[in-house]
């Protein structure tokens, strides 16, 4: 992490803490969303960090995004923090203009959407914080190439609708609507922007399950029975260190991660990760609840923000699934699995 | 360890069919909809209704109370059904599995006339009151008190995690009409029939993680239960209420939360002709098979008087664990974007079962206090 | 169980614990076997339990051999007493006569043998005790169709080995061999004939894996750790009640199963059944060992012979891979999966 | 608990192929034979010559002794190849791994002087004396005793799972050189140097499942240890034996002890060109990757004299799991018949990695303490 992200990233959790509460979270269960520290984000200028220096930006690089993506995660940030910042990279990644007004983006697997003579047609589901925004960045086909695609929302017909964690994801449907910019992208391009939106989702995953290792931590010293703490004991020691040591796998894997996509050295370490992280998804959210027994699944305690998400994000986009059947693709090609895991 | 392998006569089997038709009319119909985890969060009194007008509330209990004398293995049979299809039984559950077995086993004579009959009729819902704010796994540490006044108790304090309590009308509740000794923790406890409708009571929500209504707390202010509510022996209610928990441990409810998902992930995958991913599933439905095999022989000794402790506790600790895992198997087979509103029903079964399943092994005894049952049992053989 | 095999049970049970010490056992790693047990098997006319009456057996049924080979596993009997009587028994029952002399059979998934003319060519790989035996029942190809056979073994060419328990299993080639009987299969047979072999492989593995929990009983009895018995620990607690779960699982699999069997009721119970007893020798093998730590790996202590069978047996014959690919066939045929499995 | 990300230099990246291509070349030649677990039970002093005259053993050690001065990270990616080309080094594995660092913090100028150069040459191999017959997990328990003689000590006792001790010239020996205190068990206990062909010693081995020599019972009868044997400080043996404990816990070989089987497997299933077979293995890939990330970052904190307790214990208890289960996952995938003896490389290392599994969380600490240790970390923090 730079030094400019280090201060950007101090500033930021500060405000996450100051912003975000438990009842901030909530406040999604009621289609209403964290506009306070939105505010506060744009004022201090916080959701430009990554945008070019000429348009007003810091000039940071995807490290610097996904170290924010991973406070997000970790807050349970409850606004389109993650999905404007990342529109906004990826769109001048490809050379078009950022947006200052709010921006979502969803990369997905299946591509419903076509354009033709500049028209965008088609529905697209699980928009994440569609409601919210003014432009969507998509992907979009045109005859059999695949365009990159910002569109204003204000033409498309919308249904709300949200993921396992009350979180905006609306179906949106275009007849004919007409596109801010279009790009093509190819293969290798395609390849990078998948990853860079699965490695984006990965941070916030991580941040999450961070947090619900420590708020278990928390549990297990405050809670007693049979007259003791219950860290004392053995099997509630077992679930402890299985958890701490999914979070410590999990933060190494996306550090790993995060510093190959800054050097464009990576190779398989996105398609790891993600296979790695659905897996410390599943065990983190299974221990974390049978700690906290029943408290934890009640609406009140705060448990259920992260493990619900961790649950919900671990089946948007690019999945593990996906990841998988690549890997799987690349090793038919791969004369000798050390060396290919081993040397760049 | 050795139970019974149970073959179902030619009558058990012509009921399960009567049973499969009654559910797949009201789905038809739309009288419910097909649920993950129905036994427990899908309380629907209208539902529990129309199952009592077939005689499958308190299906075992004598003729004298309404009941048709039928066998534990008939019940069980009835309720793997309305366990596969998904049906909504959880209003009338505690009342029919455990209330019922309760006041035959401890209960009064006028216990027995007043309450089983409205039981049988889904008339008159059951809760259970044993967990306290501070007694978790710990429940020899409940603390709520009734004190002896004239005709009855007072009691004061408060029960959690009490499930559809909100639909119930009285609740068996655990207190101390002795006074709490941290030496014997499991004396002076006693089982009284509390009406939650009576002056003193408040009941109000925990909404579950996704929302709904579904634990309450409980609370006693200077609650009035006449003695003739006293359930059993006073002091006696730790051992009346270990009682119940062979009951409450190794049903068919311990295998079959996440069945509906199973069933649709087999539907799915033969849809996609993956005979890999079927091969998968083949492992899941002889985990199901064996489980069943357990506890089906543990119905059978039940229902033959003989101590099931330990099989129980292993059914209820297997079992769980392999509710939970279905979900978890069935989004690596097939892909689902889990939902609970949605129209695809493997989305809305995912949905169900990811977020029901973390409480399969916490509910009923935890898996941690479980293990420990069984160890013991074990080691003293 | 019959009254007459609770009996036979009984004295089955008494010889192998006077007649198999871990001594005994170990013989089997300098190619020896349990030759006075067979002796005292032979003498007493166990070994005929299940052969009819008309052949001077005490017509048993397959319960009441499975319910030995239970006992043959938990007392890692060294002796071919499964192959001997399992093989009378297939033979009778396709309508052949059964053998005094020391039988073995090997009903193998890939069937490498062929027929012709009467005269029986090929290799066989892992023959149980074909060093032993004087006659071999398997399966021969002879142009589409398969025939059951039964070979006097002196005809073979034969190269030793050892399955991972050190049980003999021998390589076995024939060139032009004249055999002693042959009849054909058809489908539903064949079917019955891997069944009833399957389903003794599988009473083996019950034996073995509950006595593999047994030990680890009573070995935390026995060791002390930090002052204490170890089954005063939540963790090895854990560990025994996994084990006993999977001990009361398997037995009552097997007995489920064998309940189909004899009452030809059967339709996928010993799938079923081998599905679950591969995962609980794995996680029965695991746990046992884990408890016993140390000791439990060195050749001295005899839960090895236990664990090693397991790892063993369960690759042996028609595995649980053979019977979920059975299983996945079926189940594209089946209407209603619950209805399936509920109703006869 | 944050580790840092390493990246490897072109030179350690370039002296990674030179490990490599002497691997390939000498199993080329046949000098070895791949096989799994081969670090601890693959002993084979002829070969540890060989990876002597490389100068690869001691490789970080000062120039003084002979060493090479390298980085800790030089010889992380050395035994990284040594173990996925499952090389016999189990000869002087213990000496390399174990005593030449503890003799580098805590030895006197003469033990190193006399002990380091013969192990850099692959002349001198150790074992490690710490479990005794009755103390298992509980090490504080040891009761060997040494006595205060003229010159020297006098060792009486008993130590026991000494792997290669029938190889080893010395074996690093936790004794008791003051009385044994029931209160205070971690005091009075220090660590001698034993010449393991001094008179009074007796080594038997302890035969492995398998038949295989690998453990050892070491029994003292008046064994002498001269003073000048003695390491580290008198009744400090305690902590300076912890201190080892992070060397020994977070290497490659807590990853990579079944990886040879784990290679095999994605060659077969490119060989049948399984893609479902395949994701399946690239999820055992992605556990190693995760495993290695983390496993590399303890090696450089350590390089930097930082402090890994707790990320040692989670690689520990995390990768020997994983290493566990490859043969478990690799056979639901290509059929095996597990053989030691097998032609087939799969068949081979099937059985190699299944019989040699149950040691891997259990030696250098069980799980089960290591999961102590570790929440009792995460806790305190």
């Amino acid at each position: 992490m730079s030094e400019m992200l280090e201060i950007v990233s101090d500033v930021f959790e500060k405000m996450c803490k100051d912003f975000v509460t438990k009842e901030t979270v909530d406040l999604l269960e009621e289609e209403k969303w964290a506009t306070a520290l939105w505010q506060q984000l744009e004022d201090n200028e916080l959701l430009k960090v990554a945008v070019a220096e000429q348009h007003g930006g810091a000039n940071g690089d995807i490290a610097d995004l996904l170290a924010l993506y991973q406070l997000t995660g970790y807050y349970a940030v409850p606004a389109p923090v993650l999905e404007h910042t990342l529109a906004n990279f990826i769109i001048e990644l490809v050379g078009l203009t950022p947006f200052s007004s709010i921006t979502t983006i969803l990369l997905n697997e299946q591509q419903t959407l076509t354009l033709t003579n500049g028209r965008l047609d088609g529905t697209i589901h699980h928009v994440p914080w569609a409601r919210t925004a003014q432009q969507l960045v998509t992907f979009a086909k045109e005859n059999d190439s695949t365009k990159l695609v910002a569109v204003d929302l204000i033409q498309a017909e919308m249904t709300y609708a949200t993921n396992l964690a009350a979180e905006p994801r609306d179906t949106v449907s275009f007849e004919q609507a007409e596109i801010i910019a279009q790009i093509e992208v190819n293969e290798l391009q395609f390849q990078k922007l998948i990853k860079y939106a699965t490695a984006a989702k990965l941070s916030s995953i991580a941040g999450a399950l961070d947090k619900a290792f420590q708020l278990t931590v928390r549990y297990s010293k405050e809670r007693e029975q049979f007259g003791r703490p219950i860290h004392r004991f053995q099997l509630v020691q077992q679930h402890l260190a299985i958890l701490a040591g999914e979070a410590a796998i999990a933060t190494a894997a996306i550090e790993n991660m995060a510093g190959s996509l800054v050097d464009e050295t990576e190779r398989f370490e996105v398609a790891f990760a993600s296979i790695r992280l659905d897996e410390a998804s599943k065990t983190v959210a299974t221990a974390a609840h049978q700690v906290h027994a029943a408290i934890g699944v009640t609406y009140e305690h705060s448990l259920q923000h992260y493990t619900r998400r961790l649950w919900a994000w671990r089946d948007e986009g690019f999945t593990a699934h996906y990841w998988q059947e690549q890997l799987a693709a690349d090793l038919l090609q791969v004369e000798d699995v050390w060396a290919w895991m081993t040397t760049q | 360890m050795k139970l019974p392998v149970v073959q179902f006569t030619k009558e058990q089997q012509a009921f399960r069919l009567e049973v499969r038709a009654f559910l797949q009319q009201h789905l038809k119909e739309g009288t419910f909809r097909t649920k993950c985890d129905s036994w427990l969060s899908g309380s629907d009194p209208a539902f529990s209704k129309l199952v009592a007008a077939q005689g499958w509330i308190g299906m075992t209990w004598p003729s004298a109370y309404g009941g048709s004398e039928r066998s534990t293995i008939d019940r069980y049979i009835l309720t793997e059904e309305f366990l596969a299809a998904g049906a909504p039984v959880a209003a009338h559950w505690f009342a029919d599995r455990q209330t019922g077995p309760l006041l035959l086993r401890f209960g009064t004579k006028e216990q027995r006339r007043f309450f089983l009959p409205k039981i049988i009729q889904g008339d008159c819902f059951f809760g259970i009151g044993l967990s306290e704010p501070n007694s978790g796994s710990d429940l020899a540490s409940v603390r709520t008190k009734a004190e002896k006044v004239d005709g009855g108790w007072l009691v004061n304090g408060a029960k959690t995690w009490t499930s559809n309590a909100h639909d119930a009308h009285y609740m068996v509740t655990l207190v101390r009409t002795a006074p709490y000794d941290e030496q014997h923790k499991h004396k002076g406890l006693s089982q009284l029939i509390l009406d939650l409708h009576a002056p003193g009571v408040t009941i109000t929500p925990i909404p579950y993680l996704t929302g709904e209504r579904h634990f309450n707390d409980v609370f006693f202010d200077n609650v009035f239960v006449p003695d003739a509510m006293v359930v059993g022996t006073l002091g006696n209610g730790w051992a009346q209420g270990l009682a119940e928990l062979a009951f409450e441990r190794s049903g068919p409810e311990r295998i079959l939360s996440t069945f509906p998902l199973l069933n649709e992930l087999i539907i799915e995958l033969k849809k996609a002709k993956d005979t890999v991913g079927l091969a998968t599933a083949s492992k899941l439905l002889a985990e199901m098979w064996s489980l069943r095999n357990l506890s089906i022989g543990v119905a059978q000794v039940l229902e033959e008087g003989g101590e099931v402790g330990i099989p129980a506790a292993l059914v209820k600790s297997i079992g769980t664990k392999f509710e939970q895992k279905i979900p978890e198997i069935a989004r690596l087979l097939v892909r689902a974007y889990p939902n609970l509103q949605a129209e695809h029903a493997f989305d809305r079964y995912m949905a169900e079962s990811i977020l029901h399943a973390p409480g399969f092994t916490i509910r009923g005894g935890t898996s941690e206090v479980l293990y420990g049952i069984v160890a013991k049992g074990v080691v003293a053989q």
